[in-house]
């Protein structure tokens, strides 16, 4: 055990899975000797080279798609984004070509793409994003979205062993903010859900960055006994796990920091209201990001993203209900 | 690294004739009649309402495929495209399964789930391709790279056609080939046609002068005759092989039939049909085989008779069950690893190789 | 009036908005001489020649990109994807580009951008997507979807006219198989829900070619009534019509082509979830297609498109509830 | 339409000498020190945590975006990138503006809804960027696609990286503009970095190279000198105006600090900043200026007083409301029409095209 930052176990956890397994290669922009542009691989290309710490031109469609080649013939490529909102342009290689091949021809694509996202710190309309509910929505990728340090590293390593795509996401505004014990060597966690907190009389539902936001939201909150549910795993999504949360507290609220149409919390609320009807004593509340661009400055950006006043204020209101 | 293009059509004849056996020119024909006997045995199920959604075929271009796939070794590992039925013969995959496939049916490679030449069978070394084009070109570079990175003597190749140059991804794989010095190889069809769109919307150059710019050769070759794109692809394999990057081979030819099977063509004026039915690929490779004193009457009915046993092989296979729709989304992780296989195809490979 | 089928309408309304408008202009593969792979812009390269009705190269990205450009300097450029799938290789323009620009900079981006989805005829993983959510989960992008020839017409004007990008989606299905009357000339059809038959027992909503499979599954459904809404727009989308279907019916089956998770029928979901949760009299249930590419062959993909029995099925079930 | 690439530095001094004035040449100059005091203090603010977010500039690139933008017209537009501050200041953005933008300030140009260069003012005839690199090359195609359609004797303008050329969108909007002809210049600021990443890991052979490729001319100019920058962009212009297409200028120049403000560049040798700074454009325009006999240290005080009244102004500025932060995600129908409006900077167009 040692204690880490939330940066410091990804690190952990991909030098872990490429000393186990020297089928694990990572490829991405100014990884190599610069150590990427947040540092998760510093040190890297001293310790493994050039080959396996792989400096790769400016081009995200390259990276998926290379990736995808290479790992058909057996590597392990772990790809990174310099930011998730460059996604963007690997869009197509990531949903019809790594997503749909197994599927289509019997070929697991056993790639990660790690993907730093969110906002919090004046990155803008470009460099903010929460990008989850688009693969969410392409039917063969795996997505997960821990929030701990212990889980970041240990989805990280059962996301590298894991033989299908999975869209790993790692939210920016955790990366040094968030410290934890981190067991030594390799472990996996499982893509499942997680109580962050147990409690009985209302549950807030969310992952990523937003478990944090819930969990200080609900630290006190009128002597009201709130579980917080960290879904980790968005897909495989822990449909039991979220249904049992309702059964034990009957009130949710869902909290998502991705533009609110379509989000993850959309798919978490449909579930609750199709099949944990019965359980619910008042209506499914969401708190997320209105849809607009991420705005740069700190008011406006502020003003959009689910503060923990906002988590409180829904969380009030439904306990009151 | 950066080489001179060079646009001058390979002379093919001293290379291939070290190269080729007797029986390799006549496998040329052999797989080049079973491509085209498959797709017009297709073509007519499809009239019959048997094979659903839409049909493509690679009519007039059957020298392209079976002349670059021949030159591939078992080792090597592909991606063919819509019009490249006949690589996946040379590979060995088997008519009545190919006859399937076109028909949705349980027995072909997808099991019903895609369609058309949307398939590769991962035992024989190939990706199957997807619809976005080009996108298979950097699937094949990855492959490459993977090759390089573990230093192996191996090589990928890819298809893709002249409208398919347009699109990002061409230029993408293009770069990251030349710029890592990867051992691919790519073949651009230039068929003159996408879909309607003939090259001249399609671009300004002819991309096959791009391959110097990228850093490494690119050539032009008669793609109407399987020699002289089998002996491009073998000096292009044999370039990845000993380490001196990619290849860039135009393969200059003629789409014969329209895009798919509900277009007419009205839009190709009738001389450039004509012009091009004279050099068809099939009649120059038996031209050959008859000089060479084959019984070519004797291979055709040896085909002919292969591909209606396959038809009624496929015709007599069930459709894939709907139960089955939702299964194999993800891969579990105690299955075992599936790979592309090592390749088995009987052709996989001329026999001067071998020797 | 004249009786047109869906594809017909959208030709007229495209053909109309020409005639209008002369900024308007039609961008795509093979829409010129050829008239379009599905022969929606026939007869245009003549009546409006090689410059409004534009022969692209294959290329994405630059169909959209190159769009944004005209469209800032003044022209309405739309632009066709062959098939909806393709856009997954012009996403980051249409995203980031398109859909960004007026939030950001107070420029306003006029394109329309065409996009034939949707299943039912073998086409496929690649050629029978319905993409609309992602795009209802990128801000910045009107989606619409229209159900009949007259909305087809329409809304496809209203779309070009209206200042902002807009994502029209226009399902293959539909084009020949859906006849209607169609107003001559000019008419907008507004952005908003639209009640395809009234009914107060439960309320089926949808949108697209799903309108026509709700019908029909509730035209006899054994004496019950049963509300239609064909919502028309995805965004904006018509929350007002929803609730007021909730309030009606009480019991809600959502009915969406698309891949099941994070769809456009998970934000109606949690949207009921939410602000419709005191009228429900029963679970908010869902018939949509399972989380898998949309196979090629008609046993499986009939097996994974909601069908006019899954919807009868759910539909009774509620009923019963 | 195959022109051949001349990666020969285009010879400025005749021609210059022809359409720049006295007054151009001063002017070059003050708009260079203008983007680097305005760049200088920006950093100061930053590092005082007045700037939010990261902070980017054109340290020793100010000729690239000076020199090309001098020589466009009000009516040609522009998409400005992020390390080419001086082009904003040429079409009459106000320094203060900057400031505003910077620190995320009401009175930016994006009123706080982006930062850094991240902007464009559609009153002036420019679009601002996206971070995606470089997909404005697409924008500025479509902006000369559209003055191309409506037969308007005016071009479009772009800059993007030596990194940027490796993405799809650069192939898709060379190939673009070749096969229309395009009234549009694509500046390549070869910078010999992309973030840490050394040209050579990027791309085989110099894209410069490729512009023969796609059908039209490309060239490689002093990236440190402005009047040769300017001399470049002026002859595309003329060839674009003229219908004879695009033109692809390679401003070869060198990033003198970090990629951003959190970047030592220590993956930078420093014989190559060495190099590179005694080559400063700033510095051989200023000899220039001083031959001419112009009071280049008033000019430097002149300039100074601006950036220093401008920080008071943007300093004093408020920030957004918060309660605006989600107004305008759509235009309004009823709204008035909003375009790229037509131009009005003061140096829009050096004093010989007025003439
Ligand atoms: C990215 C993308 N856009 C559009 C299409 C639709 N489409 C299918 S085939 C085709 C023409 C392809 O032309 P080419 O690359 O020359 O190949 P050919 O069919 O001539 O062999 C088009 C436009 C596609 N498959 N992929
Ligand atoms: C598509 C894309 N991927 C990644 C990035 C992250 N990024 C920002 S600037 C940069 C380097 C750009 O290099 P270059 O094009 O040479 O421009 P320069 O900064 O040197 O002027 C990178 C990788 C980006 N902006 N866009
Ligand atoms: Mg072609
Ligand atoms: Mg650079």
């Amino acid at each position: 055990m040692a204690s880490m930052t939330y940066l410091q176990a990804i690190s952990d956890g991909l030098r872990t899975a490429m000393r186990d397994d020297e089928r694990v290669m990572v490829m991405g922009q100014d990884i190599g000797a610069f150590g990427g542009a947040f540092k998760v691989t510093d040190g890297f290309f001293e310790e493994f080279g050039a080959d396996r710490v792989m400096d790769t031109p400016l081009a995200e469609s390259a990276i998926i798609g290379t990736a995808v080649g290479a790992a058909v013939v057996g590597l392990r490529p772990v790809c990174e984004m310099q930011f998730s909102d460059f996604i963007a342009c690997g869009f197509d290689q990531l949903v019809n070509v790594a997503g749909k091949m197994l599927y289509r021809q019997g070929l697991p694509v056993n790639i990660t793409v790690r993907l730093p996202s969110g906002g919090g710190f004046s990155g803008g309309p470009f460099h903010s994003q929460n990008p989850e509910a688009w693969f969410m929505h392409a039917p063969g990728l795996k997505v997960v979205a821990p929030s701990t340090p212990e889980d970041a590293k240990g989805m990280l390593i059962a996301g590298i062993r894991d033989p299908n795509p999975v869209v790993y996401m790692e939210h920016k505004h955790l990366y040094r903010r968030v410290k934890g014990e981190v067991p030594d060597g390799a472990y996996e966690t499982p893509f499942s859900a997680r109580v962050a907190r147990e409690g009985s009389d209302l549950a807030v539902i969310t992952y990523g960055a937003m478990v944090h936001t819930a969990l200080q939201a609900t630290e006190d909150l009128d002597g009201a006994s709130v579980m917080v549910l960290d879904l980790r795993s968005l897909v495989p999504l822990d449909e039991e796990a979220i249904l049992a949360a309702v059964r034990t507290c009957s009130k949710v609220v869902i909290v998502d920091e991705a533009n609110q149409t379509c989000a993850a919390g959309a798919q978490v609320a449909a579930l609750i209201a199709e099949r944990g009807f019965e359980d619910l004593d008042g209506p499914v509340t969401r708190v997320a990001t209105p849809d607009v661009p991420i705005p740069f400055s700190p008011p406006l950006e502020q003003a959009v993203l689910p503060s923990v006043d906002r988590v409180k204020e829904a969380c009030r209101e439904l306990l009151a209900y | 690294m950066h080489t001179s293009t060079s646009r001058a059509p390979a002379d093919a004849s001293a290379d291939v004739a070290e190269h080729l056996t007797h029986d390799d020119r006549v496998g040329l024909l052999r797989y080049m009649l079973l491509m085209r006997g498959i797709e017009e045995k297709a073509m007519s199920l499809y009239r019959q309402g048997k094979v659903p959604g839409s049909f493509y075929d690679g009519y007039g271009q059957e020298a392209v495929s079976v002349g670059a796939a021949f030159a591939m070794a078992p080792e090597d590992r592909l991606c063919i495209l819509h019009r490249d039925l006949g690589a996946h013969l040379i590979r060995g995959v088997e008519p009545a399964a190919i006859l399937s496939q076109y028909m949705g049916r349980a027995a072909g490679i997808t099991g019903g789930r895609d369609g058309n030449v949307h398939f590769g069978d991962h035992r024989v070394g190939c990706v199957g391709m997807v619809s976005m084009l080009p996108d298979m070109m950097l699937v094949a570079a990855g492959m490459a790279m993977a090759f390089k990175l573990r230093g192996e003597a191996r090589c990928a190749l890819t298809w893709f056609g002249d409208g398919s140059t347009s699109r990002g991804d061409f230029h993408e794989a293009m770069n990251w080939a030349g710029v890592q010095g990867l051992p691919v190889i790519f073949v651009l069809e230039n068929n003159q046609y996408a879909y309607s769109t003939p090259t001249r919307a399609q671009f300004a150059v002819n991309p096959v002068e791009r391959a110097g710019a990228y850093g490494f050769p690119g050539l032009s070759v008669d793609g109407n005759d399987p020699e002289a794109v089998f002996e491009a692809t073998r000096a292009a394999r044999e370039r990845a092989i000993a380490g001196d990057g990619p290849t860039l081979i135009e393969a200059v030819t003629m789409r014969m039939h329209g895009h798919a099977a509900h277009d007419d063509m009205s839009y190709v004026p009738s001389e450039q049909v004509e012009e091009w039915r004279a050099k068809d690929p099939i009649d120059r490779q038996r031209a050959r085989a008859v000089a060479l004193g084959v019984d070519v009457e004797a291979l055709q009915g040896e085909v002919r008779a292969r591909i209606d046993a396959a038809a009624d092989e496929a015709l007599s296979g069930p459709m894939p069950d709907p139960a089955t729709a939702t299964d194999r989304l993800f891969h579990p992780r105690d299955a075992e690893e599936i790979l592309l296989g090592d390749g088995r195809g009987p052709w996989s490979g001329f026999a001067a190789r071998a020797a």
